[in-house]
């Protein structure tokens, strides 16, 4: 039972790591590509391992499990402070927002004086 | 404001302490399992990388002065070099005399002599020298004058 | 006692290794303290070194030394690490130990003009382990490790002096000297993928049990083009002109005199002589080579009016003398080829420090501006006379007598034009050795020399040290001596994978 | 197969060394050379279907010792991989010091030295 | 006081890391046990070092630190968390799979009420996490400029309602 439980929550993790990608590849530019890439790949990750974690508890595994969760913990920790240090930086270095962008308020306090395509950096 | 948003330093202050144990697990149950002093090490190094890129060379240099890094470097290697020459008294170099002679049980943390022990002396040296190395050359800046390129270093001492 | 002597193989690696890092500790505060720490490091190797050669003369057969009492078991199987010292190793690491103390004595003043006394100590000892380590492993994974601790220090040393010659020279050093290591490293990974082994006495077994595959030649082409560039054999030189007179005249003496030789020849032919073994073809790429760098070498020194480069494309040329006189593979030749060694170590290192100690009076290192120094500086001027009588191959010193030896030993193995190229080589040496001492130490004093004085006397001393030594080595020739310590160095070589295998599983036996 | 694409590599990095000429990029080639070599000495330690070469209590001995893959290459790859820190380090050092004289990566205006 | 929390939190940590690597350890003859005394004598040692390098590691004010409500607070606001997070998944896997991509990017300012710093940073983290938008700075320790990935509202307070105010009822009990 356990392992059928395993196997979905594996699936259904790289199938939203597999969204995220695709997200990266049709997404515009930088700003919404980290957003497709952030999430999906945050949960993906997290689902695997919580695969993992299930596994390991009713397997006799406990010990990787266990550090399965740590690092369940560490990733929800770590992966949206990643992605605001990434678009915090992409902005402050000039990448531009792309087309459909309706809005942007953040120019009011930090403007762009260089522009620069993500395209061609 | 040196350094980066309140976030990131947040989080780094939250992680920094978890990726040192974590480095310290990795070194000290390196002979039982995956890891190492080597591996350890750099992960150990990383806690103050981490340090360096959210709050700027200025305040990680604090924690862990130049000086006594240079310093804790040549201890580390030398730590090794003693437990390895310790070991002509088990009779040959390297040999491994703790394990001659308190042999311990399979499985458990003492039970591999001098292995673990080098361990810690490689990550010590490791983790010290990775930090030195990413310390300068982040420290390091480059400006430009005219025909002339300056040097300026962010080191506090 | 002498038969326990093997004992003491680690600490040859093990003194400078600790020293290497000490130093970087004291130096930052007490630098005459580093000074005389450095020098006893360096003298309690050249006594380590003396004690080895005699303990090897006295047991007749090779030590070997298993790091952490691994044995090797019944099987045959081989887990441990191993010092070898044979005859070859042991000259070699004298060789070392006297160089390098003769460096470190001429450095405790040489180095006043420049900072960072501790660093520079803690560089030149990891310098030493690595020769040493290079010099006494039995392994090959091992021989790549020391030679790269040797070539990395040997990269910080050059580039000593931050200036921009220096750091373009220490560049082009490195970038060709790390794919030479990673030529090398290649190479082993290949050996070990193909046979299973490390230890050279091993992968010397298996090597010969099997039919030559396009494996193991590949491997064999790696690492004989990977340890050519660490050697500066003629297509792979381009650096060494840079690197040698760029560093510090210490530095450029140990490079030269024998970090070459270390980690490039003694690495070639202990890879072709004892784990390959030695075949008419390598030995005829071993004498082209030779060839081509002895004549290019000389060709290109010729011109040249900066002193130290003169001398860095001298020793291409003498390197050549050693590959060619190792390739003919005749025990004489060998012979000749292991003394001209021994010798090009002692007088190529003497006339760098004569070239440094120049260089700190004068400032300069250009010929056509110096002049009548040996007015000025009698001692160094003495000293470099004897060094280059000795490389010119003026009779009474200890030049003339290997280098008879390689011309001899071409002969007698019917290689008649070799021996001439030999002959035409030594007298070109002459010439432009005389061009030195013209320019340089005779001829009409200066005006703006007229003031200079002599250098400090630690200088002199490691000067006249080496150049006492020059004269003295000319004893080697005689039988004697020469069974003493050529010869067992001679044999290590001559008797090729079987002696060296011989040696190890022998040993395998009683070892149980 | 593998092997031929680790030469490949290798190659590359060679090629990059070679005809290059921002110091950077030399370091860059230098590197993929470097990574080529370990690569080739992981594959080199490889067994299909083999198991973590770590000590197991629940497993025996001699089924351990058939299905391990040899760890030796992987701690000579650890030791290459130390070796080349070190030397990426200095030689980015070097670059660094470079192009405070010169002011420049190229490395066709870096030409003091000549003979 | 707060070396404290961190040898506390350390040693926590220290013991989840080496719990016996495999259970067939325990199993078959009885020796090894869960935690034998040299992994816990090593962890407070190491705990030790860790308060002693690391000055304020995981708290500023350690007095409430390990209080009840707080830790019952974050139990119930887990699932909440979680409902939007997967609800944030399952948009942007609409977004990336429609073939027009209705998307309508753009960078929008709210307000927090929050006051501790690491208030401020769990916001922020959740609001990366969660449906269409991602922290690109914040200012002045209370306004969050975020990336929305679908703009319902420029207007500050709007935003705010829409983004913040759905955590910000958990996050002011948690970090208070």
């Amino acid at each position: 039972m356990s392992e059928i439980i395993t196997a979905i929550l594996i699936t259904v993790g790289v199938l939203f790591n597999l969204f995220g990608c695709i997200g990266l590849v049709r997404f515009p530019d930088v700003y919404t590509r980290l957003q497709a890439a952030t999430k999906c790949v945050t949960l993906g990750t997290c689902l695997t391992l919580i695969g993992v974690v299930i596994y390991g508890f009713s397997g006799g595994h406990g010990a990787m499990g266990l550090k399965a969760l740590l690092c369940i913990g560490f990733l929800i920790i770590t992966a949206p402070t990643a992605a605001h240090a990434l678009a915090r930086g992409a902005y402050k270095y000039g990448v531009k927002l792309k087309e459909p962008t309706v809005v942007d308020l953040y120019q009011d306090i930090s403007p762009q004086q260089t522009s620069i395509d993500d395209e061609e950096t | 404001m040196t350094g980066m948003t309140v976030i990131v330093k947040t989080i780094t202050r939250w992680t920094a302490a978890l990726i040192f144990l974590y480095g310290a697990y990795l070194v000290l149950y390196g002979h039982l399992s995956v890891g190492g002093g080597f591996a350890g090490g750099i992960i150990l190094a990383c806690s103050y990388v981490i340090m360096i890129l959210a709050y700027g060379g200025k305040e990680t240099i604090h924690a862990l002065p130049k000086a006594v890094a240079a310093r804790l470097d040549s201890i580390g290697a030398l730590a090794f070099l003693i437990l390895a020459s310790l070991g002509m008294f088990g009779g040959f170099f390297f040999s491994n005399w703790i394990r001659d002679i308190w042999p311990g049980q399979q499985f458990r943390v003492f039970s591999a002599g001098i292995i673990p022990l080098a361990n810690i002396a490689i990550a010590l040296k490791v983790c010290v020298s990775l930090f030195l190395i990413f310390f300068i050359l982040a420290s390091l800046r480059m400006t430009r004058k005219g025909d002339k390129i300056e040097f300026r270093s962010e080191e506090v001492d | 006692m002498m038969n326990q002597m093997h004992f003491l193989l680690p600490l040859a690696i093990a003194i400078p290794l600790g020293m290497g890092f000490i130093l970087p500790l004291l130096g930052r505060k007490f630098t005459r303290l580093a000074d005389v720490l450095a020098n006893l490091t360096t003298a309690s190797l050249v006594v380590l070194s003396v004690l080895l050669l005699i303990s090897n003369v006295q047991l007749g057969k090779p030590a070997v030394y298993w790091f952490g009492g691994w044995q090797i078991t019944a099987s045959g199987t081989i887990f441990g690490i191993n010092l070898v010292l044979d005859g070859l190793s042991a000259l070699m690491i004298t060789l070392v130990a006297v160089v390098s103390f003769a460096a470190t004595l001429f450095s405790s003043r040489y180095m006043d003009q420049y900072t960072a006394r501790g660093k520079y100590y803690g560089l030149f000892m990891l310098m030493i382990t690595g020769m040493n380590g290079c010099i006494l492993t039995g392994d090959v994974f091992n021989l790549y490790v020391f030679l790269e601790i040797a070539a990395v220090s040997s990269y910080a040393l050059v580039a000593f002096g931050c200036e921009r010659d220096e750091l373009e020279a220490a560049f082009k050093y490195l970038i060709l000297g790390c794919v030479a290591s990673t030529f090398v490293l290649l190479g082993v990974v290949l050996l070990y993928a193909q046979f299973g082994a490390l230890n050279m006495a091993q992968l010397g077994q298996r090597i010969a049990s099997v039919e030559p595959t396009r494996g193991s030649i590949l491997a064999l082409l790696l690492l004989l083009s990977g340890l050519g560039v660490k050697a500066a054999l003629v297509p792979f030189h381009a650096w060494l002109p840079d690197a040698h007179p760029s560093a510090p005249a210490p530095i450029s003496a140990m490079l030269s005199g024998v970090l070459i030789k270390a980690i490039g020849v003694y690495a070639i032919i202990r890879v072709i002589f004892n784990v390959y073994g030695f075949t008419d073809q390598l030995g005829m790429t071993l004498m082209i080579l030779g060839t081509l760098s002895m004549v290019v070498g000389v060709v290109l020194a010729l011109n040249q009016w900066d002193f130290k480069r003169l001398l860095a494309y001298h020793s291409i040329s003498q390197i050549g003398y050693v590959v060619l006189a190792i390739g003919l593979g005749t025990p004489l030749g060998i012979l000749a080829g292991l003394f001209h060694l021994a010798n090009h170590a002692i007088f190529k290192s003497l006339l760098f420090l004569s070239a440094g100690a120049v260089q700190y009076r004068t400032g300069t290192r250009q010929l056509d501006e110096m002049g009548g120094l040996a007015q000025r500086m009698p001692s160094t001027s003495r000293s470099c006379l004897v060094a280059s009588m000795s490389i010119a191959g003026v009779p009474p010193f200890n030049g003339f007598f290997s280098k008879l030896l390689i011309i001899i030993a071409c002969v007698q193995a019917g290689r008649w034009g070799f021996a001439i190229w030999a002959v035409i080589v030594s007298i070109l040496t002459m010439a432009s050795f005389m061009k030195v001492q013209k320019y340089a130490f005779y001829g009409k004093l200066k005006e703006k020399w007229a003031q200079i004085r002599e250098v400090p006397l630690v200088m002199r001393y490691s000067m006249i040290l080496l150049a006492v030594l020059c004269l003295a080595m000319s004893l080697l020739i005689v039988p004697g001596i020469s069974a003493a310590v050529l010869e067992p160095a001679r044999d290590a070589l001559h008797q090729g994978v079987k002696g060296y295998q011989e040696a190890i599983l022998v040993l395998l036996g009683s070892g149980g | 197969m593998v092997y031929t694409l680790c030469l490949l590599l290798f190659m590359i990095g060679l090629y990059g060394v070679l005809t290059q000429k921002n110091l950077i990029k030399i370091i860059i080639g230098l590197g993929i050379m470097e990574y080529a070599v370990n690569m080739l000495l992981i594959m080199v330690g490889y067994r299909h279907d083999g198991i973590v070469p770590i000590l197991d209590r629940a497993m025996p001995l001699d089924e351990f010792l058939a299905r391990a893959v040899d760890p030796l290459p992987q701690a000579m790859v650890l030791t290459a991989i130390v070796i080349n820190v070190a030397v990426l380090a200095l030689s980015i050092a070097i670059a660094m010091r470079l192009y405070q004289k010169y002011g420049t990566y190229d490395i066709t205006e870096i030409r003091q030295l000549r003979g | 006081m707060r070396r404290v929390a961190i040898f506390i939190v350390s040693f926590i940590v220290w013991c989840a890391l080496v719990w016996p690597y495999n259970s067939a350890n325990i199993a078959p003859d009885g020796t090894g046990t869960a935690w034998d005394l040299q992994s816990i004598v090593l962890g407070l040692f190491v705990a030790f070092l860790t308060a002693l390098l690391f000055k304020e590691a995981f708290t500023t004010q350690p007095k409430n630190m390990f209080s009840p409500l707080r830790i019952l607070w974050l139990l119930l606001y887990l699932p909440v968390f979680l409902y939007y997070c997967i609800r944030a998944n399952l948009q942007v896997v609409y977004l990336v799979l429609h073939p027009d991509m209705p998307i309508k990017p753009g960078i929008v300012k709210v307000k927090t009420k929050l006051k501790t710093e690491s208030g401020v940073t769990a916001l922020a983290n959740s609001i990366t996490l969660t449906p269409g938008t991602l922290t690109v700075d914040v200012v002045n320790g209370n306004e969050l400029y975020v990336h929305w990935l679908v703009v319902e509202s420029a207007d500050e307070d709007k935003a705010t309602e829409i983004i913040v105010s759905r955590f910000e009822f958990f996050l002011e009990k948690i970090f208070v």
